[in-house]
């Protein structure tokens, strides 16, 4: 029914995610193409910066809430598994369900008071959050490791390419997960919160619970990828709290096309993949990369996501058109 | 004229006061609803009726009084909480979600109130009672305010309320969208107790069975249709409010 | 002690007034959240220095200074004011232009940090708090510039223009004003006074091109606590500045906590106000009509 | 709509481009990754050390491998570390992926060089950094040396061993004090303004216990971060409380505030023990605007006098590369890893990891600041007499440098600013 529902933006999605089907499947293949550790490191944090830009466009992009401080949900899981494998020699396995209770925790402890805030308000509450937590660390260096932070984490598995797997069931399990919630009653409720709050609630819907919901949901998967995010790069240290972190899914997700999961895909293709092979222009790769932002923001509005559609559908016609000729 | 006739209180203000700052916007109202029955909410503008109706509705806080519904206080609950009970309400200017379809607009307000499997169908009574199944699929944005108010309006009966408050729905109407949307509230207000602020008399009165008239907050009169149209007092606020 | 204290907030409240009043500005007038604000600040000291370097002159090198950085603003309202429909979009744009600005400074001016040669020389003993006479004047500079300022919005057109466009802006376009050459004005304004602050104080303080983000953050926490776009708002400078100081002293960690005890008593204010100080209420649910 | 398809088509080829561009064939030269912060000073000079130590080691045809029977040129290829341990890990990476490299050198700030050292050692890469002083970094070759053994501190100083440097000339300048001023040492008040980092806990740590040992007592301590731009209000507490030296332990631009604002205020204080910044010959005046005078600090980079052979000789090289002394210590360090690096290839014949690591952990170098030795258990650098010594330097009128510590070497005593002069009893 959600199908018939979401119209016309819904049944729009679900063609083009049938599109992206053969994207997913053209991913799986990467392993028989390429056996570079350093590839595949730099897909691995592509798609946990994936999982991270959805969890964030679950209430920046649909809900309209623009958490500034979702680092920190990110951060602290890393951190809980951090302290919990560093120091305690737990297998990540077991600090996996800790690490994400933690950030739901957190999640709740920040979403109660902020949800009623609005607009910039909110943005900035959330953004204060993770300095305060900063803060707290640095206050007992020996115990969160200050500005070192905490290294020496055991791997996530073997080797790279199981890695790279698990990142990928991540990532998608987590796309279907939040398409599912995006398509059912919920979704039309987050839609019609951010096109008008005081209409859902003249229909008697208890809108600030929906949208603690959608938070904790929200932090939840930001926590899963924190805790694949530390176990990949295998060191932990406060700069995953930090603005420039919170940052990031704004920005994958400005660049792919807000309220749309796949443009995530996009977006953190620039933000990782892109920004990596900029090395090669080293002295001006951060500056290239502001400029891209601007030039996307500036230019392209609606995000690479709704272009990519464009192009895509331009190819189609064209195609049939050949076809047509030839009949 | 109604078959029932131990008429049953639905909604009671008693002492009902806000303030903003220092003006108050209504002082001390004192009101009764009686269960089935239809009435109209008239006065100058800024004679604080909207306050009023927000105020009941939870959307602002009494500075006095409390709202009684079927003998339960309900002044101090939240918006939405008021709405699960039964009372459901509409807007000046008319609060629908504008990137949303008409369709589910109103599938909105029917979530959790019938079974998944039979929502489509509801969604498409409500319509059908509204008079907008023509564009149940366009987006709200793209329709007239005329579809716009009658949406709201299948939005409040989703919500299967006992009663609704409809705030000013003929402003910005054509007269004969005024029949249609009057012919519409005839329609439901069988089953449903109406409540309706208005300035267009004309259309208004010939549906309702009883009127309050509001003055700078208060109170000011209280009775039939026919009363209010012989009372010259009213006559004299009204010019006046013009006027003024 | 606490006059000690006093002083000092008063100090760098009066800087952080004038940096934040134009952030607060253009969020009011062009209602856009100016990432890039802390930018203005840090080129009027880049410029500053230049011009220094280059002609030996304070006299010269400060009004140059501002004038640049003024046609800075100019220029950074074309990038900035293009993007209008999400605030996101609007909060991207502008970190982004920030970001730009402060690398293409890394490449011209290298990673190292330079100083700039104060404008008076020494301190002064106010009863028993060394003072520094620049800082002192740069305060009181500041001050008068934001009086100045405030006048100008009352009592010229431009001013009114742009105080009606704040308050509502459709009602602005009816009246005839012309939007977007207000905008460029607030925009313009609010760069000029950032340099102020920027010329007279940044002295005091080293010039790298990473100092613009931690005054864009402050503005923000200033203007929000405040409550947004009511210029009556930037007093609560004082308020952080005086929080900043205390802890400094209180603790030894103080300068490094400092920021994690003004977000804190930000957030909660927010939770008893959630409209700021100043701000006006907004009810417990504003019913958009 | 056809312009934003074309401005997306110019992404796309960018994109495109960017990842054709790295796909260099190798070819016949001993391959170093440099990873370095392209955006600070430690990061400048690290760049410029090594490029300095490449021309001067390809200028006589390079490194001699046995195994290769010929001389073998030095290419350098680097990487930014982005100042985060994600960015740093993943340029390591790709350094040892894409470029192939046999050997790292390079590295600061402890973080990012504890996310490097786990990367290299993932590839086994000899690994010798030069610029972070954490003790954490030989510790893991102690706790587990069968995985950390390629990691190799011949330069810098760990935190421990720089905290005796300073800590010694905190105690120096305090003498100066008293004598000077001829007041028992018991007078002269010590302030810490000790950045808040984790290298500087163990430092603290240690001043605080010599200073008692030695009489002076400590009035105020202060942690501010690392990056503070304003420390008015601690140095003035600091005097309030009747300091004559602050005591000072900077590694970053904190250090610039504190000097500026103790000049500006003309507070009667010296601020002595470390400050990163003015290590920096070339840059401090200018970026103090000459309000750095008087201040004291322990140096790693050297200053233009003989303390080994190579120390001038390098020292004028440098000048004549790049128009100014290393900007910190990372840029002699670099130098002097690469040399060291040089010495075990041509003792291994070989540029097998394995087989170099015995002959690094007993080679005994002569470098530019002294005579660099790892102690093979910990591959942590040894300090102290006869190897490496620890320098303090002051700036005095007209942007000089002068050493003033230790005695054996220096060129002047300490010079008291006048307002700390006018206490002379």
């Amino acid at each position: 029914m959600s199908g018939k529902l979401g119209i016309p933006l819904s049944q729009k999605m679900k063609k083009i995610s049938k599109r992206w089907g053969v994207l997913l499947f053209l991913q799986l293949g990467i392993p028989f193409v390429t056996d570079n550790p350093y590839y595949y490191k730099v897909l691995i944090i592509f798609y946990l910066y994936v999982i991270f830009a959805m969890s964030w466009d679950l209430i920046g992009g649909y809900l309209g809430i623009g958490s500034f401080g979702h680092a920190l949900f990110f951060g602290l899981s890393a951190y809980t598994t951090a302290i919990l494998n560093v120091k305690l020699h737990w297998p990540p396995l077991v600090n996996f369900p800790l690490s994400i209770l933690c950030s739901v925790i957190i999640a709740f402890i920040v979403a109660k008071p902020t949800v009623r805030l609005k607009g910039h308000y909110l943005t900035l509450v959330t953004f204060a959050f993770p300095v305060i937590v900063t803060n707290i660390f640095f206050a007992f260096p020996d115990f969160f490791g200050a500005d070192i932070g905490i290294s020496g984490l055991s791997r996530l598995s073997r080797s790279r390419v199981v890695d790279f797997y698990i990142a990928f069931c991540a990532t998608w399990g987590i796309y279907f997960i939040l398409r599912g919630v995006i398509h059912s009653d919920t979704g039309l409720i987050l839609r019609a919160i951010q096109s008008n709050e005081a209409a859902v609630i003249s229909c008697g819907i208890d809108t600030s619970r929906i949208k603690l919901k959608m938070f904790i949901l929200s932090g939840m998967f930001a926590g899963v990828a924190g805790f694949l995010y530390a176990h990949v790069i295998k060191i932990v240290e406060p700069s995953n709290l930090e603005v420039h972190m919170s940052m990031q899914p704004v920005v994958i997700c400005i660049l792919g096309g807000i309220g749309t999961l796949t443009g995530t895909f996009f977006g953190a293709m620039i933000v990782t993949i892109v920004n990596e092979s900029l090395r090669v222009v080293e002295q001006y790769r951060n500056l290239i990369f502001y400029l891209l932002i601007l030039v996307i923001v500036l230019f392209l509005p609606k995000g690479l996501k709704w272009y990519i559609d464009g192009v895509f559908h331009f190819l189609g016609s064209k195609l049939r058109g050949v076809t047509l000729a030839r009949k | 004229m109604r078959e029932n006739n131990i008429k049953k209180t639905l909604l009671a203000a008693r002492g009902l006061a806000k303030h903003f700052g220092g003006l108050a916007a209504i002082e001390d109202i004192h009101m009764e609803v009686e269960k089935g029955s239809m009435i109209g909410i008239i006065g100058p503008n800024g004679s604080g009726k909207t306050t009023l109706f927000n105020v009941m509705t939870g959307y602002l806080k009494a500075t006095r009084g409390e709202v009684f519904y079927e003998g339960e206080k309900i002044s101090g609950m939240r918006p939405f909480a008021i709405v699960n009970k039964g009372i459901a309400r509409t807007f000046q200017v008319p609060q629908c979600c504008k990137q949303l379809t008409i369709r589910e607009n109103i599938h909105l307000a029917c979530i959790h109130r019938c079974p998944k499997n039979i929502i489509e169908e509801k969604t498409r009574e409500f319509a059908r009672i509204a008079k907008i199944e023509s564009s149940l699929d366009t987006l709200a944005t793209n329709v007239p305010i005329g579809y716009l108010r009658k949406t709201e309006l299948a939005m409040a009966l989703a919500t299967n309320p006992q009663l609704i408050l409809l705030d000013e729905p003929f402003s910005g109407l054509t007269d004969l969208e005024c029949y249609e949307l009057a012919a519409i509230i005839k329609g439901v207000r069988e089953k449903i107790t109406l409540v309706v602020i208005d300035h267009k008399l004309k259309h208004l009165m010939p549906i309702v069975e009883k009127v309050f008239v509001l003055n700078e907050g208060r109170l000011f009169f209280e009775g039939s249709p026919e009363e209010v149209a012989r009372n010259p007092e009213i006559q004299r606020i009204y010019i006046g409010g013009e006027i003024k | 002690m606490l006059f000690k204290l006093l002083i000092y907030t008063f100090i760098s409240g009066s800087i952080y007034c004038v940096i934040a009043s134009g952030f607060s500005l253009v969020f009011g007038v062009a209602n856009i959240l100016n990432l890039a604000h802390g930018v203005y600040y840090m080129m009027a000291g880049y410029f500053l220095y230049t011009f220094f370097v280059t002609t030996q002159s304070m006299a010269v090198a400060i009004p140059l200074a501002i004038l640049c950085t003024i046609l800075f603003g100019l220029f950074s309202y074309f990038v900035i004011c293009r993007v209008i429909d999400s605030p996101f979009k609007t909060l991207l744009a502008t970190f982004a232009f920030g970001g730009a600005i402060s690398e293409i400074i890394f490449i011209i001016y290298g990673v190292s940090t330079y100083g700039i040669p104060n404008i008076i020389e020494g301190s002064f003993l106010l009863s028993d708090v060394p003072v520094v006479k620049q800082a002192f004047v740069a305060a009181l500079v500041a001050l008068l510039v934001l009086a100045a300022f405030v006048f100008f919005l009352n009592k010229t057109d431009t001013g009114r223009a742009m105080k009606s466009v704040a308050q509502n802006v459709e009602v602005a376009k009816l009246t005839g004003i012309n939007i977007n050459q207000v905008k460029l004005v607030t925009v313009t304004s609010a760069a000029f006074l950032a340099s102020i602050a920027g010329v007279f104080y940044l002295p005091l303080q080293s010039l790298h091109p990473s100092i613009w983000m931690n005054i864009t953050i402050l503005s923000f926490v200033i203007v929000v606590l405040g409550g947004m776009g009511s210029l009556k708002g930037i007093a609560a400078s004082y308020i952080i500045a005086f929080c900043e100081h205390a802890t400094t002293l209180s603790f030894a960690e103080g300068s490094y906590i400092k920021n994690g005890v003004y977000l804190l008593l930000m957030i909660i204010i927010l939770m008893m106000r959630p409209q700021g100080l100043f701000g006006k209420d907004l009810g417990p649910f504003e019913v958009r009509t | 709509m056809r312009k934003k398809h074309h401005i997306f088509c110019l992404l796309v080829g960018m994109i495109t481009l960017a990842f054709l561009a790295p796909l260099a064939e190798a070819q016949d030269a001993v391959r170093i990754g440099v990873v370095h912060n392209f955006t600070d000073l430690s990061g400048r000079s690290i760049k410029e050390g090594a490029v300095l130590a490449q021309e001067h080691m390809n200028k006589d045809g390079g490194i001699f491998v046995r195994e290769r029977g010929k001389k073998v040129p030095v290419e350098l290829f680097f990487a930014n570390d982005g100042g985060k341990a994600q960015t740093s890990s993943s340029a390591v990476e790709k350094l040892c992926n894409s470029d192939k490299v046999d050997f790292l050198a390079g590295a600061n700030g402890t973080e990012l060089t504890l996310a490097q050292q786990e990367m290299a050692m993932d590839y086994k890469k000899i690994f010798l950094s030069s610029g972070a002083a954490g003790i954490q970094l030989w510790k893991n070759v102690e706790k587990n040396y069968s995985r950390y053994k390629y990691y190799f501190k011949y330069e810098p100083l760990d935190s421990l061993q720089l905290g005796e440097g300073m800590v010694e000339i905190g105690v120096g300048t305090a003498k100066a004090i008293a004598k000077q001023l001829n007041i028992p040492i018991k007078e002269v008040k010590a302030a810490f303004l000790a950045e808040h980092a984790e290298w500087a806990e163990p430092v603290v740590k240690m001043a605080q216990e010599t200073f008692k040992k030695e009489g002076i007592d400590i009035v105020y301590v202060a942690r501010p971060s690392r990056d503070a731009t304003d420390l008015t209000t601690e140095v003035v507490e600091a005097s309030r409380k009747g300091a004559k030296m602050i005591w000072a332990c900077f590694s970053y631009e904190a250090g610039y505030a504190m000097v500026r604002q103790i000049y500006d205020l003309k507070l009667p204080l010296i601020a002595t023990g470390y400050n990163s910044v003015a290590q920096d010959v070339a840059g401090y005046w200018k970026a103090t605007a000459g309000k750095g005078i008087y201040s004291v600090s322990w140096t790693f980079v050297p200053p233009r006098i003989p303390l080994t052979p190579k120390t001038i000789p390098f020292y004028d090289a440098h000048v004549a590369r790049w128009s100014h002394p290393p900007l910190t210590y990372r840029g002699n360090n670099q130098y002097n890893n690469m040399f060291i690096l040089k010495e075990a290839i041509e003792k291994a014949g070989t540029l097998n990891a394995d087989k170099l690591v015995p002959i690094l952990e007993d080679l005994q170098y002569v470098g530019i600041m002294g005579t660099n030795k790892v102690d093979p258990k910990t591959h942590n650098s040894i300090s102290g007499k006869g190897y490496l010594p620890n320098i303090g330097i002051q700036w005095i009128e007209g942007g000089k440098q002068e050493v003033i510590y230790p005695d054996y070497l220096k060129s002047s005593d300490i010079t008291l600013p006048p307002a700390l002069l006018k206490m002379k009893k």
